[in-house]
């Protein structure tokens, strides 16, 4: 069972991707982890390196040390505007 | 009277594309009861001008499902500091122009300090921890608004142990 | 545009047996107007209870000509310390039951930073500074409402140069 | 020309005045001087030498130190409690 990832916002725009199932290779089992192998895709998958890449696991904000697990849900965003 | 604090005492919380009755929200924070000393509320509105350039519109995308849930643990935070009575949270979606209406926040208490102190708080933290991005039209075209930093410090006092004086 | 300004950046303060409507006094801070970004209320209300005794009615005695004077001083205070676009004050006298309005204090900012504070102050200030009584008709016959100290120590953390983190 | 002097509220009702013109004596001309010479009428009026009773001179609040003069509007009453 992949992992479901979702982009918003300016980061869904540049990768111009606004979600995928993605099954991670063995071993990937932390956000930071997930973002390394997704910033590994090169291009515009770098910006997923960068510092204020947000991130949230099965709808709660997640910090770099959260596990990810088949059948999470995973989602990448720039710093939240609303409000 | 039991009934109605019951449906009083709740948490409501909405992500809408539709506009709200300022008027409607705030008093159905007080209805029904008589321990409620006092409505704190905020509402948001979209300005003409950010960053030095004119904004004709702007359009609200948020993430469905994490919003709600967002929300309902920022109110729920709250209502661990503060013993609130009633509140109300609605946020708006999609593309609004100026002068629009795009957040409400309304907090019932039994006293003034912690209705101001929990409507802050929560507006505080729906600006860094709930999912919502602006993108803007100007005359220079769409351009995605940059978070600031004071509201992440604004949201980083809450947590210093900087209550306000009163409590 | 800059005849509606001239209107919106006015202080409204108003000193009167009736009743007002919360959604209009709230709306018309930021009409005719985008510069608004946020408006800050509070609306205080009679309880049914205080200092444990049960309360069926207050009635509000005030120094007429002082008050008006006050709480537009009070507002010219706080305008000295935040940028305010429009503030509204208004507080009732008379005899009032649980539940009804008592106060209502808004004020349109720029940011929300200014008007949370901006509201607080002059809900604070008010308190101690503008010239209304109550008296409450209890089980036990009518008392004269005592001054809480929290309120003296409410009003007195803004001149300890305690302004909020962000200013 | 006299003081015109108000009293509100308990303190209004302790009296049994909500307003008289007043003619202080020589050499009385603050806010505590009135005081003091109010309260020395005995009975009720000692109220009026109570710690927390307010004063306004001209409708603005005013400590003990502040003038009163012939013309001058000056209030007593206790601290406030509306909002």
């Amino acid at each position: 069972m992949a992992l479901r990832i979702l982009y918003f916002a300016a980061l869904r725009e540049a990768l111009g991707v606004s979600a995928e199932d993605f099954d991670p290779p063995a071993g990937v089992a932390s956000v930071s982890a997930l973002r390394a192998c997704l910033a590994a895709r090169g291009g515009v998958w770098e910006r997923l390196s960068a510092a204020n890449v947000k991130a949230a696991v099965n709808q709660r904000m997640a910090g770099g040390d959260a596990p990810v697990a088949p059948g999470d849900e995973v989602a990448f965003f720039p710093p939240v505007t609303g409000g | 009277m039991s009934a109605q604090q019951k449906v009083a005492d709740s948490t409501r919380v909405s992500v809408q594309e539709a506009d709200f009755d300022v008027g409607h929200e705030t008093t159905a924070l007080g209805d029904g009861r008589c321990d409620v000393g006092g409505i704190a509320t905020f509402t948001g509105l979209v300005r003409d001008a950010n960053d030095g350039s004119g904004v004709s519109a702007m359009t609200l995308e948020h993430y469905p499902g994490m919003t709600e849930r967002a929300l309902a643990d920022i109110v729920e935070q709250a209502r661990a500091r503060w013993p609130l009575l009633s509140v109300r949270v609605i946020h708006r979606v999609g593309r609004l122009v100026p002068g629009d209406r795009i957040v409400f926040v309304g907090v019932a208490a039994a006293h003034r300090g912690e209705a101001f102190a929990a409507c802050e708080f929560i507006m505080d933290y729906l600006k860094t921890q709930a999912p919502f991005w602006k993108r803007e039209e100007t005359p220079e075209g769409g351009r995605w608004v940059d978070a600031r930093d004071a509201d992440d410090s604004a949201a980083a006092r809450w947590s210093a142990g900087a209550a306000p004086a009163k409590g």
